[in-house]
């Protein structure tokens, strides 16, 4: 039974990462391409963690919860990691693709 | 304490940068040149102390952590490595009291760095083991790249980085070097490895070579041995010339290292793989003694031109490590302490005249003539003998030792005509620096510029050093029979084995 | 089972992995890349937690907490140094 | 496996070599720090390869060898104060002489410095 | 809004009880000797960096503040599938967009909670807040700030702003009192 | 009374005169005149010893290792040329009295004499062949520094730097000579070499032996082709040329043949080398004298002449020759003292040494020229003057040899003609100077010297008339003396008298003198033709070639040294290949007999990032974050690496370091230009990309040589103790800590010495700051984004928790002080990159490098505790206690030590970043707090 829940962890964790890497990979321009790894990895990787977390209370010779601890600092870096790249792109007046909307709302930095 | 004694060189040093740094002693640069020259003095005592007891009880092994070789680091006080910790605590000393004269104000942390530097040159002597000599010539590196840039300017600055680079790399074949040996011998104390190569078989004899070798490159880097010397001259000369003075026992670590692990670990024992690095050191040496002699005759000023000497004095070294004889390494060990103390003085010398003749400085021009030409000139013309290697002065004693061991070398023929000419070409060199210096004068002085004296700091600073070329004459017979005592000791393999890994016992 | 869905999510997190390293070559743009190695460092994370895993190991936690702390840590520092060019002001 | 661990380390020995050889201070840097990832790891494999053999006493049967763990431990501080300092250095340099050329001239091909 | 902590020698609660959970975690072990340790360094912790903390209004509610935090949780997750879906199906249906966002939330830390909870939950990033605060003299706090995001397929402009505005940004105004 | 007191008071003559420069000049020249006049009654007391036979011996020990002694030795020879350097010495003492004016230092010169004095004596006197070369090199230093008394004038530091090359040159030889001689012999004693004549002369290596004494001899003592710097040493004093050139420097070197007769003469190549280069320089010397304008140089090259008769005399194959060249050496001194003496005068003066101004000094001063005109005649050998007398021995010797064979006649008839020319030049001497019309243009006006100046004139003069008229009453003990020492024992019956009957010799002497008057009535001739030979001016050949060498050498080392460190690391490389790649071939199989692992997907993928990276880092080098940011994916892939091999330590470690090195880096870049543009030409790169190449397939190859054997290690021992005897379950740390603790420490002394370096380099230093990017974008305005500013703050408590876990868990798993600091670190560094230095430095007052040096002390005074505990430094302490309530734990003096490993750590860590940061922020101010 707990084998099945991380098994059904892990790959749904194996698959959001995945995901996140194939937006990287896929979109078109990098404001887009950076909606992948900080979300879809982002939980990939909380449900692998929380995968291992169970792995290892069960196997080893006692609770083992500390991989949440890893979840916890991705959740909190995530964002702004994501920020600083969206500003250093904005700085770099990367292109986004053509239709997209409101690009006036975006103030120049400098 | 006693049991002690050999650790002293070591730990005291590394004291001193701490104190240095620290308040109270460290705050106020009265204080920290007291500090320093105080620390240097004991330390240099300690030597002392340290040498006395090795000649009086023998070889000292010293097991810290009480882990005993080869598990353990052992330091091993010989008498060659007593000796050349006494001589890098004497040049500690000298060089410590003569920037107390104003030279440690040009940038910050001279003094601790001047004694990390000794902490660095004196692990690296003491060490019985190779990764630890690693780790000491990376100390001895790191505050060599640090005093080199002290009170520098922007010629300095390029040397320095040739300088730094390079020696990363060497730094990265050492340890290349390392984990090809530990890979072959699985140990690192050096005396273990000596007994391990000697039983190695197969094609493992040759990776063991391959680490034997490369530790060649190491030690040709940092003794700078051709074709690896080309960064010393510049970087010799354009460092404040105290440093230098204080680098001139650098080369010898090298020259050192070279000793002990191609007479200890590759030496008469090793088998298939003994003296595999003689014929590469032997020609080496000659021509590093000839490009060194160049670089003397188109020196054009003095600092140039001493720093061309060391080089032409590791080739001298290397050519008699080469030889693997005892006599051999008796005349390197005496030819070793004269030339590093020599070289010190005649940097230093460099520097006070070239602080009396204003903007000509230490050039081999004509110039405004400098305010003390007594002082200078006598110090000079001492100095000069001594390098030029003519009596009455230590440089005599060393050339015809070291002519008399080679006697029996194979090419001696070769060696004997070159180190003859070379003795000439250094000797019209120096003279000719010499004679335009003190004697060759401006016609007319157009430039005004202060009037410095030697200050008394600098001045026995000065004196301690140049006092070493008639002193060591005049002591030559105690002195080469302590030389020859430390060489037996070097090439005694199997009592050093022995010794090493039974603890000192 | 479970050896197998590590196998498994190994393959899928190598995937991921090279696509990475794809985007970080073709770029084009420096955020670009640079998103790439942030994914790259957490996708790190999972390749390590997995092989602890499949080792039945805790040993390598450490490693994985340090590359998230510090994968953080150089993403900012590249991204501010494309900002102001200096990043401790 | 050892063919192809051997394969990266010469791999970053050659890049690391190749970056050295180039002209400017942070190029160089770049290849000393490859240089040291290659030497790192070569020492590091002067006690072989073991999988799974961490050298933390019950937590396997059998053991990697842990000195030269230790050794490689040791020098990548020392590489990293190294590399530290000659950073520095390259600013250091930069600053006083002009350009970030390491050569002892600039070659005539590059008449403007990249400054 | 608080600044100041009842307790000078506690002066970030929530904080020191993550640290003290956050310890025994990593130890993975509820022995008197952790708990002892945890609850040292709960203490000593935040009292020996509280210089690097810069004052910010403390968390007032926390049963709300539990309460927003799961539901951001579920909204990252079920959101997340949706992302998953837009990034796996064909590029060309989706219409990306800036939007600007007015805030009501002034001081930086909200702003940060709410910037990440915006750029966890899906089809949106958090790009800038405006005005930056260079253009700010010292001390000042603005009239009015906005908080740029870009979405991955924007439908309904006004519609998303509304959601953020009371979906996460009105919570965290309760909580945090401001 | 010992022999060493004869140098010994000449050296105390010495220094006491270098101190005389407030005395009078009579008090200062009495003064130096008193210790040779001890020394000389000293010696005429041993005198009687050695005319019967006797040989003095006086040893002390001083280098027994390598056979040098302090060794005297006083037999005929050397008391013979201890009575020349005394007597003459003294007299030249004396005469330059008068002759330095009162601008001239007395002191010095005297000193400067004194000292020669002092080394020509020890040279003499020697028993001990390397101490005769200690003297005999004292001799050339001396020497120089009289020949460059003026050493304001260029002509005298040139003539002395030319007399020192010569003769410092002949004293290697001559050092490398004597060591073969000592190694024949198997002792540097000579006495033993002197009784060693067969074993000498059996040997292989007697040639070589011999012309390197040889070499020796001729250049000391002037001989063609090495004569040039004699004439060139007249800048000196002429009390100087006086003593140097007539009785002692020059004539070292022809004590060198005598002294060395016994032991290396009698074969042929003896007697062909030696007789032919007296020959020729005899006539060369003879030559050149005769149209020497300069009377110095007139009397230089006679001397020059003379060294050869004296030489070719050593030369020819008949004992009475060696008698004769030892008679002659004695005539030599005494008629060229006084000839130099009187040089002297005349030069004193007039002014002037040019003899064609110098005319009618009869007139002027007719006792002086009396005395030189004597003198004069005595060279030109003159019957009733001892010139005379050792003349007519050497015209006879010359009949006497067989040296040529059958041509063996023209010695004889060369000889002759050489004593043309010597009638030739002295009587240019005596008629220019003293007759031939009026002075013309004469600086000074001449007269007679002060009185006294011409005593010693007087004293050598009328010793040349009494040898020359009473030979047997005056010579002929220290003559007989001197050959008994020479020809080792057995000294042919000789007469030296002034009448030996009509005879080939008188004949020949005869036909010199009118050959040489002729020649000197006819010499205007000679001198156009002379004029019409290109001159060779032997100063500026050697100028030129000191020159042109010097040249040489700069254009090569230039060429060596270009400063370009692509060069130096080109040849590091290059060595590091043949070194590390020769062995490689001598292998019989590069893999060895270890079981090899698979490889599987995860490794091989590693491997695969791990080369994209590494390759792409070079492809995008040019382009510097894009190359960093390809750097940090190998980084990544080490420490991944690590992990995957066991090492969970170094992963962490990796880690960590890499994202500060990253750090440091985009630091750097900052203030570095953002491109590398290329510029190394397509033939350069494929250079480089051979040498790499071929280095990394080396590298590679040792690497799996090494992996595919098995090891035998020490590391059991480690395993088997680290619980036991460090007390940790992480062998590694255990290691670092406790078994190669010292290890660690000097590691951290790198790490704090780093530090202060450099903080040392960013003192007041100038930057250029770009004020946009590389592609001209200004900076972004927002300094310190919002949410990193906040994020931040809430990190760092977390951040220094972890550090803290590990730390406290490194010695039992992976972890440690080292890894910890680095990750504090990294918290502070996030605080600088997300508010600024000022922002820290406003809150942090920590002076790093305090914090630095408590670090490394810390480490230390943990292993100096041991000291306590009568243990070696750094014996660790470990042990568990059971506290109630809490549970067991351990305490371990490892664990103080790495403390201090991380408070090193974080302060030099924190120290280099804040000098970098300082740097942008506050230029002007002084100390922040670093
Ligand atoms: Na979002
Ligand atoms: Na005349």
């Amino acid at each position: 039974m707990i084998e099945w829940i991380i098994s059904i962890l892990l790959l749904i964790g194996g698959s959001f990462v995945l995901v996140g890497s194939i937006g990287l990979v896929k979109m078109p321009d990098f404001y887009m391409r950076l909606h992948g790894p900080t979300k879809a990895t982002t939980l990939g990787m909380a449900s692998l963690l929380t995968a291992a977390m169970i792995f290892f209370s069960t196997t080893q010779t006692g609770l083992s919860v500390k991989e949440i601890l890893i979840s916890l600092f991705l959740l909190l870096t995530a964002p702004v990691s994501a920020y600083m790249m969206i500003k250093s792109a904005i700085h770099h007046k990367l292109d986004s693709i053509e239709r997209t909307k409101g690009k006036d709302n975006i103030e120049d930095d400098v | 304490m006693i049991q002690n004694l050999t650790f002293l060189p070591v730990l005291l040093p590394m004291l001193a940068g701490i104190i240095l740094l620290m308040p109270p002693l460290g705050s106020k640069i009265t204080r920290r040149r007291i500090t320093s020259v105080v620390f240097s003095a004991i330390t240099f005592l300690a030597s002392v102390a340290l040498l006395l007891k090795v000649q009086a009880d023998g070889m000292q092994v010293y097991a810290i952590g009480d882990w005993s070789a080869p598990f353990g680091i052992v330091l091993v006080a010989d008498p060659l490595s007593t000796l050349l910790v006494c001589l890098t605590t004497l040049l500690g000393f000298a060089c410590t009291l003569y920037a107390s004269a104003g030279d440690d104000e040009k940038g910050s942390f001279f003094h601790p760095l001047v004694h990390f530097l000794i902490l660095g040159v004196n692990g690296a002597f003491l060490t019985g083991d190779v990764f630890n000599l690693f780790v000491f010539f990376e100390v001895l590196l790191i505050a060599s790249y640090s005093l080199l840039m002290h009170g520098g300017d922007k010629k300095n600055t390029r040397a320095a980085l040739h300088y730094v680079i390079l020696n990363l790399v060497g730094s990265a074949v050492f340890l290349i070097a390392l984990g090809v040996l530990y890979g072959v011998l699985g140990t690192l104390n050096m005396a273990d490895m000596a007994q391990k190569v000697a039983l190695l078989q197969g094609d493992d004899v040759y990776l063991a070579k391959i680490g034997g070798l490369l530790l060649l490159v190491v030690f040709a880097l940092k003794g700078a041995l051709l074709p690896l010397h080309l960064w010393l001259p510049n970087t010799y000369s354009t460092a404040m010339p105290v440093v230098a003075a204080l680098f001139a026992i650098m080369t010898k670590v090298g020259v050192y290292s070279m000793m002990r692990v191609y007479t200890l670990i590759f030496g008469d024992e090793a088998g298939e793989l003994s003296h595999m690095a003689q014929n590469w050191l032997w020609w080496l040496a000659l021509a590093t003694i000839a490009l060194g002699v160049m670089g003397v005759l188109a020196s054009k000023d003095l600092r140039k031109l001493t720093a061309n000497l060391v080089i032409v004095s590791v080739g001298t070294l290397v050519a008699l490590v080469a030889v693997q004889s005892i006599e051999a390494s008796s005349a390197a060990i005496y030819y070793l302490v004269h030339s590093t103390l020599v070289t010190a003085a005649l940097f230093i010398l460099a520097d006070l005249i070239g602080r009396q003749r204003g903007n000509v400085v230490d050039s081999i021009i004509a110039g405004p003539p400098v305010s003390q030409p007594r002082l200078l000139g006598l110090c000079f013309l001492i100095a000069g003998i001594a390098v030029i290697g003519m009596p009455p002065l230590s440089g005599f004693i060393g050339k015809v030792w070291l002519l008399k061991a080679t006697l029996n070398a194979e090419y001696t023929i070769v060696f004997w005509l070159l180190y003859l000419l070379a003795s000439l070409a250094i000797m019209v060199g120096v003279t000719k620096a010499g004679s335009t210096i003190f004697w060759h004068h401006q016609d007319k002085v157009t430039e005004v510029f202060e009037q410095t004296r030697v200050h008394p700091a600098q001045l026995v600073a000065l004196l301690i050093l140049v006092s070493s070329a008639p002193l060591m004459t005049i002591f030559s017979g105690p002195l080469s029979e302590y030389a020859l005592g430390a060489a037996i000791q070097l090439h005694d393999f199997n009592n050093n084995i022995n010794v090493i890994l039974s603890g000192g016992k | 089972m479970l050896e197998t869905v590590i196998l498994i999510v190994f393959a899928i997190i190598g995937l991921s992995l090279l696509l990475n390293v794809w985007r970080l070559l073709i770029g084009p743009s420096v955020p670009d890349r640079i998103l790439a190695l942030d994914t790259m460092y957490i996708n790190t994370i999972a390749l390590i937690i997995l092989y602890g895993m499949s080792l039945g190991t805790e040993l390598y936690f450490e490693a994985a907490l340090l590359i998230a702390m510090l994968g953080f840590v150089s993403t900012v520092a590249v991204c501010k140094y494309l900002l102001r060019g200096d990043i401790i002001e | 496996m050892e063919l192809l661990y051997a394969s990266c380390v010469g791999l970053l020995v050659s890049c690391g070599v190749f970056l050295i050889l180039r002209a400017r201070t942070f190029t160089v840097v770049l290849g000393l720090t490859m240089l040291s990832y290659a030497v790192n790891l070569f020492l590091f494999s002067s006690g072989r390869l073991s999988l799974n053999q961490a050298a933390v006493l019950g937590y396997s049967s059998e053991y990697a060898d842990p000195l030269p763990q230790a050794l490689v431990l040791t020098a990548i501080v020392i590489g990293f104060a190294m590399t530290a300092f000659v950073v520095i250095l390259a600013i250091r340099g930069r600053s006083d002489l002009g350009s970030d050329h390491v050569d002892g001239k600039l070659p005539d091909t590059n008449k403007k410095v990249n400054a | 809004m608080r600044l100041e902590a009842k307790f000078k020698w506690l002066p970030t609660p929530l904080r020191s009880l993550l640290l003290f959970i956050v310890w025994l975690l990593l130890n993975n072990s509820l022995s008197a000797g952790h708990i002892v340790l945890a609850v040292i360094l709960a203490i000593v912790i935040p009292l020996a960096t509280s210089l690097f903390r810069t004052k910010q209004p403390l968390i007032l509610k926390p049963g709300l503040a539990l309460r927003h935090l799961m539901l951001v949780l579920y909204d990252i997750i079920t959101a997340n599938v949706q992302v998953a879906i837009l990034i796996l199906g064909p590029n060309k249906n989706l219409n990306p967009g800036f939007v600007k966002v007015p805030l009501d939330l002034t001081h930086s830390l909200p702003i940060t909670i709410l910037a990440s909870t915006v750029s966890l939950t899906p089809g949106t990033v958090s790009a800038e807040v405006y005005p930056w605060g260079e253009s700010l003299t010292e001390g000042e706090e603005p009239e009015e700030r906005f908080l740029l995001i870009h979405v991955l397929n924007l439908e309904d402009e006004q519609a998303l702003i509304n959601t953020i505005k009371q979906r996460y940004e009105a919570p965290l105004k309760e909580i945090f009192q401001c | 009374m010992t022999l060493l007191w004869i140098p010994l008071l000449s050296l105390l003559g010495s220094i006491i005169s270098s101190m005389t420069g407030k005395l009078t000049r009579n008090q200062a020249t009495s003064l130096t005149m008193l210790m040779p006049i001890i020394a000389l009654c000293m010696t005429i007391s041993l005198a009687p010893a050695v005319f019967s036979g006797d040989v003095i011996r006086d040893t002390f020990s001083w280098v027994p290792l390598l056979g040098i002694d302090i060794a005297f030795r006083l037999d005929g020879l050397a008391l013979l040329f201890v009575f020349m350097i005394l007597g003459i010495g003294i007299l030249v003492i004396f005469y330059a009295r008068y002759y330095l004016s009162s601008n001239d230092s007395m002191p010095k010169l005297y000193a400067y004499l004194m000292l020669f004095m002092t080394a020509m004596l020890g040279l003499v006197m020697s028993n001990n062949i390397i101490q005769l070369w200690f003297f005999w090199e004292l001799t050339s230093i001396s020497s120089f520094l009289l020949i460059s008394y003026w050493w304001h004038k260029p002509e005298a530091r040139k003539g002395a730097i030319m007399s020192l090359t010569v003769t410092g040159g002949g004293g290697l030889a001559l050092l490398a000579g004597l060591l073969l001689l000592g190694n024949i012999v198997g002792s540097y004693n000579l006495d033993i070499i002197l009784a060693s004549k067969e074993i000498i002369q059996a040997h292989d290596l007697y040639e070589v032996t011999l012309i390197l004494i040889l070499l020796g001899a001729f250049t000391k003592s002037a001989q063609f082709p090495f004569h040039f710097w004699l004439p060139h040493a007249m800048a000196a004093p002429t009390p100087v040329s006086a003593y140097l050139h007539s009785a002692t420097m020059v004539k070292a070197g022809i004590f060198l043949l005598a002294r060395f007769y016994p032991a290396l003469a009698g074969t042929d190549i003896w007697f062909v080398i030696v007789s032919l280069t007296g020959l020729v320089t005899l006539l060369f010397g003879a030559y050149v004298a005769l149209f020497k304008h300069d009377l110095k140089g007139l009397l230089a090259y006679s001397t020059i002449s003379h060294l050869g008769l004296i030489t070719l005399l050593f030369g020819l194959d008949t004992k009475l020759a060696a008698v004769a060249a030892i008679f002659h050496i004695i005539n030599h001194a005494t008629f060229k003292a006084s000839l130099f003496m009187a040089t002297g005068i005349i030069d004193h003066e007039t002014g002037t040494r040019d003899m064609r101004k110098i005319n009618g000094m009869w007139r002027f001063m007719p006792y002086t020229a009396t005395l030189a005109m004597v003198a004069a005649a005595s060279m030109a050998g003159v019957p009733l003057l001892n010139g005379f007398l050792s003349k007519e021995m050497f015209f006879a010797e010359t009949l006497h040899q067989q040296l040529l064979g059958s041509m063996s006649w023209l010695i004889p008839v060369f000889a002759t003609i050489a004593g043309a020319l010597a009638v030739a030049y002295s009587a240019r001497f005596i008629h220019d100077v003293f007759f031939n019309g009026d002075p013309i243009d004469l600086p000074k006006q001449p007269s007679e010297p002060p009185r006294y100046m011409r005593v010693p004139i007087e004293i050598l003069v009328a010793l040349c008339l009494v040898v020359g008229i009473f030979p047997n009453f005056i010579v002929n003990d220290i003559l007989k003396a001197a050959s008994f020492a020479v020809l080792g024992g057995y000294v042919p019956e000789f007469e030296v008298a002034l009448w030996h009957g009509f005879n080939l010799p008188l004949l020949m002497s005869g036909v010199a003198v009118a050959g040489g008057l002729l020649l000197y009535s006819q010499r205007r001739h000679l001198f156009q033709f002379q004029e019409s030979l290109p001159t060779l001016d032997a100063k500026i050949v050697f100028d030129g070639s000191i020159d042109a060498i010097t040249k040489w050498c700069q254009v090569k080392v230039n060429a060596i040294e270009n400063g370009s460190l692509q060069r130096y690391l080109m040849l590091i490389f290059v060595v590091v290949l043949l070194f590390a790649g020769w062995p490689l071939f001598e292998m019989n199989q590069l893999g060895g007999q270890k079981q090899l692992t698979p490889i599987d997907v995860h490794n091989a993928m590693g491997a695969a990032l791990l080369m994209v990276g590494a390759i792409s880092t070079v492809i995008w080098y040019s382009h510097r974050v894009v190359s960093l940011l390809m750097l940090s994916v190998v980084g990544l892939m080490v420490s991944v690496a690590f992990t995957r091999f066991s090492a969970p330590d170094l992963a962490l470690t990796q880690l960590t370091v890499e994202v500060v090195t990253i750090i440091l880096l985009m630091l750097a870049l900052f203030f570095l230009p953002q491109h590398s543009p290329k510029e190394s030409s397509s033939l350069r790169v494929i250079r480089d990309v051979g040498i790499s190449a071929a280095l990394g397939i080396v590298v590679a190859s040792i690497c799996y040589a090494l992996i595919t054997r098995p090891l035998e290690s020490i590391s059991d021992f480690f395993l088997a103790n680290a619980k036991t005897g460090g007390g940790g379950t992480n062998v590694v740390n255990v290691i670092l800590v406790d078994f190669r603790g010292f290890d660690t420490l000097g590691e951290i002394c790198v790490l704090g010495i780093a530090a202060l370096g450099i903080y040392k380099l960013l003192v007041n230093l100038p930057l250029l700051m770009p004020t946009s990017d590389s592609e001209g974008r200004p900076w972004a305005k927002e300094r310190y984004p919002i949410l990193l500013a906040s994020i931040s703050q809430s990190l760092l408590p977390l951040a220094l928790m972890v550090s803290f876990y590990i730390f406290l868990r490194g010695h039992n798993l992976p972890g440690g002080g080292f890894i910890a600091g680095l990750v504090t670190a990294v918290a502070f560094i996030l605080q600088y990159i997300a508010h600024g230095s000022d922002w820290i430095s406003e809150r942090l007052t920590i002076n790093y490098r305090k914090i630095i040096a408590s670090g490394i002390a810390i480490a230390l005074f943990t292993g100096v505790g041991s000291w306590f505990f009568d243990r070696p430094f750094m014996t660790t302490w470990f042990d568990y206690f059971d506290i109630p309530f809490i549970g067991e734990i351990e305490l371990a003096s490892a664990l103080v030590f790495d403390l201090g490993v991380y408070i090193t750590v974080v302060g030099a860590t924190l120290m280099i970043l804040a000098s970098l940061g300082r740097l942008t922020v506050n230029a002007q101010e002084e100390e922040v707090n670093v």
